[in-house]
């Protein structure tokens, strides 16, 4: 998986190139992003990277409530 | 070039296969978690999901003109509070797309490719989206009208296959249980799905008309319920109880299909028909999310990042979904108040700031009809 | 909403006889700098023989008329001998006044058509074209006398589009011929026909030719644009025309519709549609096109219009079947084997003992071995690519399956994968098709029907980007335009089609008003 | 640039593909290393394990219009014992060349024994498994699966299509009830919890449908012969072909009046006698005259007498296979499932106790019968062979019949 994600990343590179130097960071650190997660799903990295866990807590709880009232 | 536009029947399309896409696969498992025989009322009321996104385009569309959401937040917000509240809006993009994407490959997986890696998978689905998206909405627009008449042929052909094996009185009798489960199990039909139309927003400035906004909007919602309504019904009545458990109720049903020595197990096919409208579904979410990225950070066209975003979409889905049963938890107990909160509360906060704002302007100057 | 492909080189590099600036910059040997024509007869013939120099083929002859010097140059071969002789040759010897000069000439000449030629240039090109240049000495000007009678064949049958019913003429490689076959279906001076010259060496006329009170006005803006902006050395064939002014020069689908009927020509304009005719080709070209009008075949719209739905039908079938049946088949064969019944895959199963070759590879070796069998059945002679057929039949069809190397069921499904290519009307799909199938047999052999599906969508999206000068490519179904779908699985009858496509964007939409045809209520004797 | 950079992005491309082409084909199986399962037999061996009978296909030896008949049987069976039925699928592995295809599985036999003994331990895996569908057919052997799916059943070749023909065949005329698992779990989950599954037997290697397997909650609680399970299936709403026949009064044992029963409705309405549960059945039958006792003429009484005897004699047939299910607790009638329809308010407060109210209701039925049609004669031929040289009847003057 990750010799796929970085290969596929080099190719979203040649296949649209940014102009500006602001497109260039932005693409540069979208990709490097797949590539971290590639890593974190391939190799098991940082277990605890949770992304959902904000949203759990406070949209979990708000759920929650609207099933309790049901 | 010529600004791209989009007609009516398109976005009808569009926010269809955006909704059907995973939500027949997903609504009768969710349905069959709070009830059985009255999942069918549950989708009927899902229409109020529908229509309150309708009610929200209605005051947006009213103040903010056919703008996208996020180009109407940095313009009615400032550049900061703005791209901070766009950059919370493509994030919900990002992470829905990424929901529908390890839907599509636990489907995908759990049915016909068990053994293939689910990255390969979600690898193949995204080359289509990112391709789609890369060519543009026409494009993306064309190809789910191009799919339609496939699916419109494929879906009625296999229920009216199923349909010898369904028992009304699998449905019998009617609220047994009261109106508490129903409602519940409305809640992610009406405001998880329901709440997916409202990437129209995003949407708005490859639409011809306003009114045709909010008419594709109803129309769409009232068709999707209609259909939902059905599917969940002769899914009841084929499998019974059994939806409570299973997984893939709607592939279930299909699964018992069988006429003769000749036509059986073709639920194959419908997880192919299936994937070609996720497909569509992704790509719609895509779009809206490169429109967004362009216009927080100011690039030259939604192409730019229609390949990486892909991408990071692909290696999202499976690294913030790792755990299979994380995808259902997410989306029964947090998409339904967060997406209520992106796609409802922001674009009426940001409508009557708009308003307010104009006031204030107007403030001394003799009133002017806005509308 | 055109794309702006062509670049700044290409633009400024047009050739045409009205652009005569760009001449002297192009250098072309044969054509001599652009001054006006010598006015002595000795200075012009030192010119021509300059600019015609190792050309065998000139023929120059000075013939004094009454002592006026008169210098008549063509090319052997490209003129008629004898209407030379009757027409200017003759008439010069009856010229009864003494040194005549040149308006004298034209006087006696009037039954021929004469062109003053004023350059060197618009000499030697006259000659290049097959006409006869007359010089007469001293005067400022030559003059052409249309007597040409280039080599070529007569009109014929249409030998790669037959048809049952209908006209059975062909374009043949004569523009003036293929015009005429227009004019004689449209007597109208509605049809237009623009010319053009493109091809520095070539020199070839380049006609688009539309109805002007039908069709788009940009469209036909659209198309000048696109020749004009051409510059090339020859163009001697339609080919290289449709390359050169495609919208996407990257697609393997035909972009163009070609066709070697006139009447198919007929109906295109009548769609509000443009045709491009190359001198020199026998067949031309229509645009804008559409997917569903290269499924349609010349017959459907002379046949009954219900049996033509279930013909259409079958030929929509066809394209698909002949891009995925291989695909299918290994898909079927090699992971979803839960779609087959039962008893299909026994037998298939039954059949597939005791073959080496895994699946994938068997179906690729078929493939390449059906597709040398067409390309060798196709250069050879007539004669020996009868024996040809018969051998691959023999080897394919029967050795090859006992002696177990293929199974019976792949020769069965690869045979009918080319039967469906070859029902397609438009030879251009064909060879998409069958390469396309190579690599939905690969991804096939990969993941099954989830490649398959996949590869699919990416095709159908690459197939609803297309436009062909502006007309998206899959209309009028994605976009979905329900009054054109008229024409596209059936053929709605004539009285119903009484609009032009709506996706053409013609100037006059309607086609007629005729009613639904029926016995008036006199001949039945109702009652009133 | 760019003009540089484009076919290195399509080299690029191709490569990207071949990365996914490495790790593509993880789902490969090709057609000629595959054992293709049709059926599977389950059975309960000594300490607890469990004995799974497969039955795979030869397909050298199936006869096809090519003319692939071989010499041996078409298919073939293996058996494995292990501690469950998903192990010992896999050990499977072990025992025959070539792996297990398992999708085109149509047949699961249980043996009586794994029956009584509680099928619910094998539902889970028949429903969670990718490979099963649900319109698999279950039966229930007399005895051992394994004997069921070795027996020959031509002409068919392969064993598990003649049993399920067999089943189908017998389902039409309503002797047996659907057997399919989806129906199965259907009914499992219903609130009556009665399955019925068609039950074979093996006699002399040949195959016989021996009846019907009652079950409650998934174990085995009875045998129905085919003649009570013809009553089971007029308890509930349907079609099919049903034979009733009436002994003659007077004429030789092998003479009857038989009727061809095509189609009935059951109504039924509930009261309550005290606690005790009083169900009262309602059945409009409508059938033909399949056959009349010698001498037989089709006029008014005979019509009559007929009707009442059938009906008389449905009632029996109702009132003993009743009693079956009452003393085996097996509510295979849906009774239970009439109730919670009809009663959605008094079921959630009795429903808990439905077994025990159900094996002491009181059940009642009346039948209504109606003959439809009487085939092509209208007498019998006896009738006419005393009077051959004679007028018919009606021509005598006599009352038309």
């Amino acid at each position: 998986m990750i010799a796929m994600a970085i290969v596929a990343c080099v190719v979203s590179y040649l296949i649209h190139r940014p102009t500006s130097w602001r497109e260039r960071v932005l693409t540069w650190a979208i990709l490097l992003c797949v590539v971290g997660l590639s890593l974190r799903t391939a190799l098991h990295l940082w277990p605890n990277l949770d992304v959902l866990g904000p949203l759990d807590l406070v949209f979990g709880s708000l759920t929650r409530v609207i099933y309790k009232v049901l | 070039m010529e600004k791209e536009r989009i007609s009516s029947t398109q976005l009808v399309v569009l926010l269809i296969w955006t909704t059907l896409g995973t939500g027949i696969v997903t609504i009768p498992y969710v349905l069959g978690l709070f009830t059985v025989r009255d999942g069918w009322i549950s989708t009927l009321l899902s229409s109020a999901g529908g229509l309150l996104v309708t009610a929200v385009a209605w005051l947006y569309i009213r103040m903010l003109e056919m703008r996208r959401l996020t180009e109407a937040l940095l313009r009615t917000f400032g550049p900061v509070v703005g791209r901070a509240l766009g950059l919370w809006v493509v994030f919900w993009i990002w992470i829905s797309n990424c929901t529908v994407l390890r839907e599509l490959e636990l489907f995908v997986g759990n049915t016909i490719l068990p053994r293939t890696p689910e990255y390969v998978i979600g690898f193949l689905a995204s080359t289509t989206f990112a391709y789609a998206v890369y060519m543009g909405v026409e494009v993306l627009a064309r190809t789910g009208e191009f799919i339609l008449p496939l699916s419109a042929v494929v879906g009625p052909v296999l229920i009216m296959l199923s349909l010898q094996y369904m028992d009304i009185h699998e449905m019998m009798p009617v609220l047994a249980d009261g109106w508490s489960p129903v409602l519940r199990g409305a809640v992610v039909p009406a405001l998880a799905y329901g709440m997916e139309f409202g990437i129209v927003l995003q949407y708005l400035h490859a639409v011809n008309h306003r009114q045709s906004v909010l008419g594709s909007l109803v129309m769409s919602t009232g068709l999707v319920s209609v259909v939902l309504t059905i599917v969940v019904a002769i899914t009841v009545g084929v499998t019974g109880h059994s939806v409570s458990y299973l997984n893939y109720p709607v592939l279930e049903m299909v699964r018992t299909i069988r006429v003769g020595r000749f036509l059986e197990r073709i639920d194959t096919l419908y997880v192919m028909a299936v994937m070609s409208t996720i497909f569509i579904k992704l790509g719609a979410f895509h779009y809206a999310w490169c429109e967004g990225m362009k216009d927080i950070f100011g690039l030259s066209s939604h192409r730019t990042l229609a390949v990486p975003g892909a991408l990071s979409v692909w290696a999202g889905s499976l690294a913030v979904f790792a755990k299979a049963g994380t995808v259902e938890h997410f989306i029964i107990t947090d998409v339904p108040s967060y997406f209520v909160f992106t796609v409802l509360v922001i674009p009426a906060v940001t409508a009557l700031a708009a308003w307010w704002k104009q006031r204030r302007t107007h403030r001394g100057a003799p009133r002017r009809n806005v509308a | 909403m055109f794309h702006k492909r062509k670049g700044k080189k290409m633009r400024h590099m047009s050739l045409s006889l009205e652009s005569n600036s760009q001449y002297g910059s192009l250098g072309g040997a044969e054509l001599g700098p652009d001054s006006p024509v010598p006015d002595t007869l000795s200075a012009m013939a030192q010119s021509i023989q300059e600019d015609w120099d190792r050309c065998a083929d000139l023929q120059t002859r000075i013939v004094d008329v009454r002592g006026t010097k008169v210098l008549l140059v063509w090319i052997r071969g490209s003129v008629n001998l004898s209407r030379l002789e009757l027409s200017v040759l003759t008439p010069l010897t009856e010229i009864y006044r003494e040194r005549p000069r040149l308006e004298h000439i034209q006087w006696a000449l009037r039954s021929c058509r004469l062109n003053p030629l004023r350059t060197r240039r618009e000499v030697n090109q006259m000659i290049a074209d097959g006409g006869v240049v007359l010089y007469v000495d001293g005067a400022s000007v030559a003059l052409s006398v249309d007597s040409g009678d280039a080599p070529g064949r007569s009109v014929d049958k249409a030998e790669n589009e037959p048809t049952l019913y209908g006209p059975q003429e062909g374009f043949v490689e004569s523009l003036d011929v293929n015009l005429a076959l227009l004019r004689k279906r449209i007597r109208s001076p509605h049809l237009k026909v623009e010319s053009r010259r493109v091809g520095e060496y070539s020199h070839s006329e380049v006609s688009i030719v539309y109805v002007d009170n039908i069709v788009k006005p940009q469209l036909v803006e659209e198309a000048r644009r696109r020749i004009s902006g051409l510059s090339v050395d020859t163009m001697s064939d339609i080919y290289k025309l449709m390359e050169l002014v495609t919208d996407v020069p990257k697609t393997v689908f035909p972009m163009v519709e070609e066709t070697e009927r006139p009447d198919r020509v007929v109906g295109g304009l009548m769609q509000g549609r443009i045709a491009l005719m190359v001198d020199g080709a026998p067949s031309c070209f229509m645009v804008p096109v559409q997917f569903v009008t290269l499924l349609a075949s010349a017959d459907d719209y002379y046949m009954n219009f219900i049996l033509t739905l279930f013909i259409r039908l079958l030929r929509h079938m066809a394209f698909w079947l002949s891009l995925l049946l291989p695909s299918l088949y290994v898909a079927l064969l090699t992971y979803n084997q839960d779609l087959m019944p039962t008893p299909l895959l026994i037998s298939v199963a039954s059949q597939h003992r005791g073959i080496p070759l895994p699946t994938v590879l068997e179906a690729l070796v078929m493939m390449v071995s059906f597709e040398l069998l067409r390309e060798a059945g196709l250069r050879l002679p007539r004669a020996v690519g009868q024996s040809v057929s018969i051998v691959g039949t023999l080897i394919i069809g029967d050795a090859a399956v006992r002696a177990g190397l293929v199974s019976a069921g792949m020769v069965i499904v690869v045979a009918a994968t080319g039967m469906a290519s070859f029902a397609l009307p438009v030879y251009g799909f064909v060879n998409p098709n069958r390469q396309l199938q190579y690599l939905f047999v690969l991804v096939a052999g990969l993941f099954g029907l989830v490649g398959i599906v996949t590869l699919g969508y990416l095709l159908v999206v690459h197939l609803v980007s297309l436009r062909s000068f502006g007309v998206p490519y899959m209309g009028p179904i994605a976009p979905l335009n329900f009054h054109d779908l008229k024409d596209t699985f059936v053929r709605a009858p004539w009285y119903a089609m009484d609009r032009r496509p709506e996706q053409m964007e013609t100037v006059n939409p309607r086609r007629g008003r005729t009613r639904r045809p029926g016995p008036t209520k006199q001949s039945t004797g109702e009652n009133p | 640039m760019k003009s540089v950079w484009r076919p290195c992005a399509t080299l690029v491309v191709i490569l990207i593909w071949t990365t996914l082409f490495l790790s593509g084909c993880y789902d490969l199986r090709e057609v000629n290393d595959m054992n293709i399962v049709t059926g599977i037999g389950l059975d309960e061996a000594e300490n607890g394990m469990v004995r799974v009978t497969l039955q795979l296909v030869n397909p050298n030896n199936v006869p096809s219009a090519a003319g692939g008949q071989g010499s041996g049987r078409a298919f073939l069976t293996r058996t494995v014992e292990a501690r469950s039925v998903e192990q010992a699928v896999n050990k499977f592995s072990e025992v025959v060349p070539h792996f297990l295809y398992l999708s085109h599985n149509t047949l699961v036999v249980f043996g009586d024994a794994y029956a009584k003994h509680g099928l619910s331990r094998a539902f889970d895996y028949f429903e969670r498994s990718r490979f099963f569908r649900r319109n698999q057919l279950f039966v229930v052997a007399q005895g051992e699966a394994r004997d069921v799916l070795a027996a020959s059943t031509t002409p068919e070749p392969l064993n598990s299509f003649g049993v399920r023909f067999l089943v189908e065949q017998t389902a039409r005329r309503a002797r047996l009830l659907d057997s399919e698992q989806l129906s199965v779990l259907k009914a499992y989950l219903s609130v009556s919890k009665s399955p019925v599954m068609a039950l074979i037997d093996v006699r002399d290697g040949r195959l016989r449908v021996a009846g019907a397997a009652l079950f409650r909650e998934g174990t085995m609680v009875g045998t129905l012969t085919p003649n009570e399970m013809e009553a089971l299936s007029l308890l509930r709403s349907g079609r099919g072909e049903i034979s009733v026949s009436i002994p003659c009064p007077t004429s030789a044992a092998d003479t009857n009046t038989s009727l061809q029963i095509d189609s009935w409705r059951r109504n039924m309405r509930s009261s309550f006698v005290g606690q005790r549960l009083h169900l009262e059945i309602q059945l409009t039958v409508s059938g033909e005259i399949e056959r009349l006792c010698p001498g037989g003429q089709l006029n008014k009484q005979v019509l009559r007498s007929v009707q009442r005897e059938g009906e008389a004699i449905i009632q029996r047939r109702l009132r003993t296979v009743i009693e079956k299910l009452q003393s085996d607790g097996s509510d295979a009638g849906g009774f239970g499932q009439w109730m919670f329809q009809n009663h959605p308010g008094w079921w959630r407060e009795h429903g808990a106790d439905w077994s025990d109210i159900f094996q002491h209701a009181d059940v009642s039925c009346a039948v209504q019968l109606q003959i439809r049609r009487a085939g092509l004669s209208s007498n019998a031929p006896e009738v006419m062979v005393n009077e051959v040289d004679k007028a018919p009847k009606a021509g005598r003057g006599e009352d038309i019949p």
